[in-house]
């Protein structure tokens, strides 16, 4: 039925199979969108958030998909920048990965402000000391920049690509996206570092306060390099699950292997770094605020324990650095499998760690530690952009030529 | 996705319907453009503004210069209280001083006279320069401290004849004079306009700095 | 001409193109973002002149002066009169929030009649004429005036007369107020010190060195609470209770003697001095009889080691808070626990007496002094044997109509589930409350009073300030609601009563209370407060000392009065704690003092007890747990707080709460201390002295 | 006094809560909401959710029976002057769309609710928890509307809100003094909470002026603020006599003894009882 | 964000800040034009799809 849309010599399932696929993430897409309905008609009391969790699973899940939405600039970087030619096979997937996390902090922000109508304030009376602003910038103009690396792939649909302009213009863009992608290296490279500035620079919570060698917060590159580092591994991470879904080698051996390789040294470098920053934070930064280390981690009901930072830095830190660097170790489909998840899942709880317990945590002596779970409508609205990068990244393999190794690796027999 | 490296034939025949020769095409192609953009600027410009404010006469018509006569000055009726604070437009207690029964042929006065005045209801007048709540404007500041005219932020309303109709931002519900009365938002004199920006102007003319917040807003 | 796709391609980009280029879009944000400004939903509160108008606060008896802001013709805010003698300026939570009061959502629209079962919540609407009409009309067909009961708010001042007045009328003797400590004191008073009608007691905190407090809540509204709440700041203090209150807390010393047995640490104390010679001899021999009877009286029975078993107070302390008291200059010692909202015994109340004497702290700067009366030039309302007749409100069938003016018995008298039946079957309620009280809500008329922002009425003070003080509410806005003067409506209604045309023929109130305030009328209504003389300071008796005469008596009945129950269905102590935020009195809080309550008294509308965690570790329970506390008067669903700072043993529930009636801010959260606390009557008074109860505490 | 020096000069305006005389009667935090026109809920109960400008917080010594002692401790906002009291407070810092600011001529942090679109990041660096979110809609019940003040605009849901010092008080001072030709005298801006407190334990003035109450009271040798290690730099000082109490205006390490700038403050106290 | 508007100030945050704003805007703006002007261009010139596309 839709076959004059599918790309030239691949082969997708039936139009009915994949719509019944796409049944549950557009149900839940439009659970997520009843939940925003009332977030933003009735106000935030639909959250569990409070006067002390003022931040909470939202800028959480903002972070995260942030961080694991580096991977489309850091490849970019590596494809167009640094030249490593063989990622142009992974460029667009990471190119839309990157697309559907970057719109979902976007719809995120969107419902997490407490007046929406007002958000442009962020931009046309930005203080520009503030590193919400710096994110709200940076964060607009890349998902500009990924909607532009996102176009010629759209232009390049067999239907789209009949009409003349249309073609020309893909041509076109795919002439000067090395400027597209080097601007957004550019832009990423500050955002994601201030969203490590978010909590560093928040010198009233002693957790989240981090000091600076040369630059004021040190989280400032933490998060771009951990960004960098486990974005990719969340492109492959995708990847793998696209080729399980389809039954379809999409993506050839040395290309995962090469962005595994340069992940495991991101990886491994930061975890270096992050584990000297977590050391001078404990032994010079927090005791001047009047903490000992163990402070932070002693709640009562070990919520917020020792725990969450060891299983940050050596299970989803040190563990996956060591498979992604280790050849022998990387090229075993499982291993390789379970670095990645590690790394992603790594990133997002250092998200979580850093914008929750900074919020849980007693600052004044007399106050106490906080509790607090999502109400289901930030649940609902959290999966909702999960859910529709489900439907984005589907429709996009569906309908457009993504996978460049696709044909030859899955030859169409003519019948 | 291919590199333009990767040459590829076969040229698909189907819907290319462009054939870009046919000049008195494209001519009416711009034509219609042409018309998108004339009707939209006309819809933007003209009829936006007119959907935008809704027009309202006020209870009956005054006059200020009739009233500046008779009792001499613009204090008499708009005052400074004791402690301070600035009284604004009369209370139906400070007009019924003078008006307690019907003192000239005027219609408006007779309406005044018979349907509040009698009934002892307040005027509900409809106030131009009235800022939204979360202004705090201080007439004394401004009157008293800085010495400015009326006129500067009120414009010639002490020497009209009569008053001019009421226009609310449906939206908003402010008074069209504090956003101007220039849809675009020029302004030519001082009291044509009476947004944050054109407080913080003068601020920063006079005082060298526009103020910090809680200056204005309460 | 062919329209085709791209003919409106270029429309669609004509009109995009022009659309950006004219206002609509931007004007259109901006607008959208000032709309959420500026939400119809969200008030712009009214501005006008601003000005000030006098008044007085009678949410309790403490007789603060008003400072009432109005902007236009709205009561804006409460604030205290910055020259008041009482509470200069200042106010406590509950009288700050009365412009809540005022405006909320417990105010009676106007008179109304009961439809529907009692307590049902369905009204009419009664026109003020047929109101009371109604009210003469039922009175006028009682078979029997003495069935006829009425509770008051005071005890005096023109009001109360005029209550007293109806019930003379009616021929019943049934005049009634809750009574407090100061029946308890002013007994006390006339047996040592003599005492002529209307005459009160006080204590001149203002010139003390030392407060010796027996149980009293100090810092959390005793007497006049902005007074004391200044006391407590300042004056050295000894606390004597079982719970860590913030009196306790700001004390110099706490003694946390076992629940109710402060009356008998009073005495251990009485003794120490006698013992160790501590006591003022000059004045106990030159000023006062019946010291040696006393004191022989006394070290029989009352010596620091005999006491310890009933206090638990070890004899060093004991010692030491003798030499304390008296080593200071000017020391007084007061009595009265909480917020002295209810009487102590008459033994108590004579321990503490004997206390203040045995230092010479009578009559004079800093003592307990005498009150002058009040020279009201009306009768002024003094009820004999009130004990045995408020007994008799809450026995079944004693009462065929009950009148009630500001006292609201069913949340303050009914003190088990039994009193609230007994008070529920009372033949007709009338009800003058202003607010939509537990009582107007089992009304079955309703004649709702002003608020006293919206009423003139003489005040008179009964807190234990050391002169007498009466003040004036004033009407700072004319009634909100269709409302009427109790005072005028008694007038009304007395008139329209069986031979009642003589004894009510003034025109109207306003008459009427300027010729009942008598020689204290210009005073009031020019300061909107009058203070008498300070009585002890006065005249040639002053001169001869002979105003200082004190006589030790030797009390009758127990000073510690036991609680009903059994050890060992109820093993523990329960005791309320007293907080200036939570109203405990007749009227309760306004939203505002709600909200001031915090998250340890109460949460989602379940009270908190608070134990020692010991207490809570024997009874199986922790932090936040939810538990039953029962009580041999009755039980309630209550929430576990633990605090080192209460006694083992003892359960502290916070007085006030658990109100059934007003609005959504108030009613139904918690539990009431007073339905669980039952009675405890004092055989020499005949008044209901409880200070606590037996109970239980299980999980779940 | 010398008034030229005093009108030209920043004011610094501050308090001094005296916490030895504090009942914890909770008069200021009423007194600050009917002053500020401050929502309430039906249950206030949930104090995550419950807005107070100034919170009374209740702390103990942490001993058992019967050595326990307890203080109450209120809390407004602190309007922190930032680590050299250059206006970089922890909350004004972080706001993206300048909706709170610091004033250099009076020292108080602002809140401008219609600027503020919620975003929430000034409360999450506020370590005080002075600041308080507009979870619902404001409503006033029955008439309750009435009772609104117009010196102060209610918020509109979504928005943060938090203690202003009472500015408009400033400014309704101001204006009389205007029209006086003259200066705001001390007692003329005081606080509403300063103005309710029964047991005088809230003193306000502004910290520059020698004559003012305040500046001889931030020296006493029993000040102290609300963790100082942090560097924030608050306006409001707390003086007691009790170490304990001392010490639980801030986070010191087991082997620390506190210090700190205004508190240079001994360490002997009343020392229980 | 412009020079216009209130919280604007003339200092080197403001510089960097919106400097590096406007860059980057201006390089996306001028790079699309750029890339729709060559496109109508080559439209123009009668190159179409699959003409040295892929």
């Amino acid at each position: 039925m839709d076959s004059a849309l599918i790309p030239e010599g691949v082969e997708r399932c039936s139009l009915k199979r994949f719509t019944l696929g796409l049944v549950i993430p557009a149900a839940l897409v439009i659970w997520g969108l009843y939940a925003a309905y009332l977030c933003w008609f009735k106000g935030l009391n639909q959250t569990n958030m409070n006067d002390s969790y003022g931040f909470a699973l939202w800028i959480w899940a903002d972070l995260a998909v942030i961080a694991v939405g580096g991977g489309a600039f850091f490849t970019g970087f590596l494809r167009y920048v640094v030249g490593k030619d063989e990622l142009k096979n992974i460029i667009n997937f990471a190119v839309i990965v990157g697309f559907c996390c970057y719109c979902s902090a976007m719809l995120i922000l969107a419902i997490d402000i407490g007046q929406p109508l007002r958000g442009w304030f962020i931009f046309w009376h930005a203080n520009v000391h503030s590193m919400l602003t710096e994110v709200a910038f940076c964060l607009s103009l890349y998902l500009s920049v990924l909607a532009i690396e996102y176009l010629p792939l759209l232009l390049e649909n067999r239907k789209i690509d009949q009409n003349p302009f249309w073609h020309n213009m893909g041509h076109r863009m795919h002439e000067i996206m090395a400027v597209f992608a080097a601007t957004g290296a550019f832009l990423s490279c500050f955002h994601q570092g201030s969203l490590g500035g978010v909590t560093g620079v928040l010198y009233g919570r002693p957790f989240g306060l981090r000091e600076g060698i040369f630059i004021w917060p040190w989280t400032f590159f933490l998060y771009t390099w951990s960004a960098a580092a486990c974005g990719p591994c969340f492109t492959m991470f995708c990847c793998k699950i696209t080729e399980k879904l389809t039954g379809k080698r999409l993506v050839k051996d040395n290309v995962y292997d090469l962005l595994a390789k340069i992940s495991g040294w991101m990886l491994g470098t930061y975890i270096v770094a992050k584990i000297a920053d977590t050391l001078w934070w404990a032994v010079v930064t927090v005791p001047k605020t009047g903490f000992s280390f163990m402070q932070f981690y002693n709640n009562s009901n070990n919520y917020h324990g020792l725990w969450i930072l060891i299983l940050e830095l050596v299970v989803c830190g040190i563990v996956p650095a060591a498979i992604l660097l280790k050849k022998e170790w990387r090229q075993n489909s499982r291993l390789f499998m379970v670095a990645v998840t590690l790394a992603v899942f790594g990133v997002c709880l250092n998200r979580w760690v850093m914008v929750m317990q900074p919020m849980a945590m007693p600052v004044m002596t007399f106050d106490q530690w906080v509790l607090y779970f999502p109400s289901w409508q930030e649940w609902a609205t959290t999966i909702l952009p999960v859910a529709g990068g489900i439907l984005v990244i589907a429709l996009s393999y569906r309908y457009l030529p993504v996978f460049p190794q696709e044909r030859e690796l899955n030859p169409v027999e003519k019948s | 996705m291919s590199l333009p490296g990767e040459k590829q034939t076969g040229r698909e025949q189907t819907g290319s319907s462009g054939d870009p020769t046919n000049k008195g095409e494209s001519g009416l192609v711009a034509l219609f453009f042409i018309v998108g953009l004339a009707a939209s600027l006309a819809i933007g410009w003209i009829v936006f503004p007119k959907l935008l404010y809704s027009k309202s006469e006020q209870p009956f018509d005054f006059s200020h210069v009739t009233h500046a006569d008779a009792v001499g000055d613009c204090e008499s009726c708009h005052f400074f209280r004791e402690d301070g604070t600035y009284a604004g437009v009369p209370t139906l207690a400070q007009c019924t001083e003078c008006h307690e029964e019907v003192q000239g042929e005027s219609e408006a006065e007779e309406t005044f006279v018979n349907e509040y005045v009698a009934e002892e209801k307040e005027v509900p007048w409809k106030i131009y320069s009235r800022q939204p709540d979360c202004v705090f404007f201080s007439h004394a500041a401004h009157v008293t401290g800085a010495g400015m005219d009326c006129a500067e932020c009120h414009g010639d309303i002490g020497e009209s004849e009569s008053l001019k109709p009421y226009e609310e931002n449906r939206l908003t519900g402010y008074s069209r004079d504090i956003w101007g009365k220039n849809i675009a938002g020029m302004k030519k004199n001082s009291w044509d306009r009476m947004k944050m920006e054109d407080c913080g102007a003068c601020h920063k003319e006079t005082m060298g700095s526009k103020g910090a917040c809680f200056q204005c807003h309460k | 001409m062919k329209i085709n796709r791209r003919h409106f391609l270029a429309l669609g980009m004509g009109a995009t193109a022009g659309t950006l280029l004219s206002p609509l879009p931007w004007k259109l944000t901006d607008d959208a973002s000032i709309w959420t400004q500026n939400w119809a939903w969200t008030p712009v509160p009214e501005t006008g002149e601003y000005l000030y108008t006098g008044g007085a606060c009678t949410l309790c008896p403490g007789g603060c002066n008003l400072a009432v802001r109005k902007v236009g013709e709205r009561v804006v805010k409460i604030e205290g009169q910055a020259d008041s003698p009482v509470n200069t300026g200042d106010l406590c939570g509950v009288g700050l929030s009365a412009a809540q009061l005022l405006y909320g959502p417990s105010r009676i629209e106007g008179p109304m009649a009961r439809e529907g079962k009692r307590g049902e919540g369905k009204w009419k609407r009664l026109t003020w004429e047929e109101a009371e009409a109604q009210l003469a009309k039922k009175l006028n067909s009682l078979s029997d005036g003495k069935g006829v009961a009425a509770l008051s708010a005071f005890r005096s001042g023109s009001v109360s007369a005029l209550i007293q007045r109806l019930l003379d009328t009616l021929g019943s003797d049934r005049f009634l107020t809750l009574p407090s400590l100061h029946d308890s004191l002013e007994q006390a008073m006339a047996l040592t010190m003599g005492r002529a009608p209307g005459e009160g007691v006080g204590f001149d905190t203002e010139n003390t060195d030392l407060i010796l407090s027996l149980g009293s809540s100090v810092a959390e509204g005793w007497g006049s609470p902005v007074r004391m709440v200044k006391a407590a700041g300042a004056k050295k203090m000894i606390q004597v209770e079982p719970y860590l209150s913030t009196t306790a807390s700001m004390a110099d010393m706490w003694v946390p003697a076992k629940p109710g047995t402060e009356g008998v640490f009073a005495l251990s104390v009485a003794a120490a001095m006698v013992q160790e010679k501590l006591y003022d001899h000059i004045f106990v021999s030159t000023a006062t009889e019946g010291f040696p009877a006393f004191s022989a009286w006394l070290l029989e029975n009352y010596t620091p080691k005999k006491a310890e078993a009933v206090t638990g107070v070890p004899p060093a302390m004991v010692k030491k808070v003798a030499v304390a008291f008296a080593g200071a200059r000017r020391p007084v010692a007061l009595c009265g626990r909480g917020k002295g909202e209810t009487p102590v015994s008459l033994a108590e109340a004579l321990a503490v007496f004997a206390l203040n004497a045995l230092k010479g702290s009578v009559q004079r700067d800093g003592g307990l002094v005498k009150v002058g009366a009040l020279p009201y030039a009306v009768a002024v309302a003094e009820s004999e044997a009130m004990g045995e007749k408020l007994a008799t409100l809450t026995e079944k069938g004693k009462t065929e109509l009950l009148l009630d003016w500001g006292t609201n018995p069913f949340y303050t008298l009914a003190t088990s589930k039994k009193a609230a039946e007994a008070l529920a079957s009372i033949g007709t309620i009338v009800s003058f409350s202003p607010y939509m009280d537990e009582t107007a809500a089992m009304a079955d008329l309703i004649l709702p009073d002003h608020t006293h922002l919206e009423k003139m009425q003489d005040v008179p003070v009964r807190a234990g300030l050391e002169r007498s003080t009466v003040t004036l509410t004033q009407a700072a806005i004319a009634p909100v609601m269709d409302t009427k003067h109790t005072g005028e409506v008694l007038i009304s209604v007395g008139a329209q009563l069986d031979g009642g045309r003589d004894a009510f023929s003034w025109d109207d109130y306003e008459s009427y209370l300027e010729e009942s305030c008598g020689e204290m009328w210009e005073s009031l209504s020019e300061n909107g407060l009058w203070q008498g003389d300070i009585a002890w300071k006065k005249g040639l008796e002053r001169i001869l000392g002979t105003s200082q005469r004190f006589t030790f008596v030797i009390p009758e009945g127990p000073v510690a009065l036991p609680a009903e129950g059994s050890a060992s269905s109820h093993p523990l102590t329960l005791v309320p704690s007293w907080s200036l935020r939570i109203s405990s009195g007749a009227v309760a809080d306004a939203p505002f003092t709600m909200k001031t309550i915090e998250d340890r008294v109460l949460t989602e509308g379940v009270s908190h007890v608070e134990l020692h965690p010991s207490t809570a570790r024997k009874a199986g329970l922790a932090q936040g747990d939810t538990a039953t506390l029962a009580t041999p008067f009755g039980s309630a669903k209550v929430r576990v707080t633990l605090f080192e700072g209460v006694m083992p043993g003892v359960v502290a529930l916070a007085a006030g709460l658990g109100h059934t009636a007003f609005d959504g801010f108030i009613g139904g959260k918690g539990t009431s201390y007073t339905a669980l606390s039952g009675t405890m009557v004092d055989s020499a008074t005949g008044f209901n002295c409880t200070w606590g109860a037996r109970a239980s505490l299980a999980k779940g | 006094m010398n008034t030229e020096s005093n009108e030209t000069r920043a004011k610094k305006f501050g308090m001094v809560i005296d916490l030895d005389k504090c009942t914890g009667c909770g008069s200021c935090m009423v007194a600050c909401s009917a002053e500020n026109n401050i929502p309430v809920r039906k249950d206030e109960s949930d104090k995550l959710l419950s807005i107070t400008w100034i919170r009374v917080y209740r702390i103990t010594n942490g001993k058992d029976f019967p050595d326990t002692e307890i203080c109450y401790f209120p809390r407004p906002c602190q309007h922190c002057g930032g680590k050299h009291d250059d206006g970089h407070s922890p909350c004004v810092s972080v706001c993206p769309a300048t909706a709170t600011d610091y004033d250099h001529s009076t020292g108080i942090v602002s809140q401008i609710y219609t600027r503020c679109f919620g975003c929430r990041y000034c409360m999450a660096a506020c370590p005080y928890h002075a600041r308080y979110f507009n979870w619902w809609d404001p409503v006033w019940p029955a008439k309750l509307e009435e009772s609104l003040s117009p010196d102060v605009s209610p918020r509109m849901r979504g928005v943060v809100e938090k203690c202003s010092f009472c500015f408009h008080r400033y400014q309704l001072a101001r204006d009389k003094a205007y029209q006086e030709e003259r200066d705001v005298e001390e007692m003329e801006y005081q606080t509403a909470c300063t103005q309710a407190c029964p047991s005088g334990a809230i003193t306000f003035g502004d910290l520059n002026n020698p004559d003012h109450a305040v500046y001889t009271l931030k020296k006493d040798k029993r000040a102290f603020r609300l963790l100082e290690r942090l560097h924030t730099n608050p306006k409001v000082y707390y003086l007691s006599e009790r170490e304990w109490v001392r010490r639980a205006g801030d986070n010191y390490l087991s082997n620390e003894e506190p210090t700190g700038a205004p508190g240079a403050y001994e360490l002997k106290g009343k020392g229980g009882h | 964000m412009f020079p216009f508007i209130w919280e604007w100030v003339w200092d080197a945050g403001h510089y960097i800040f919106f400097g590096g704003m406007w860059y980057v805007l201006i390089i996306l703006t001028v790079g699309l034009n750029w890339c729709i002007y060559k496109a109508l261009k080559d439209t123009k010139e009668g190159k179409g799809s699959g003409q040295g596309h892929h």
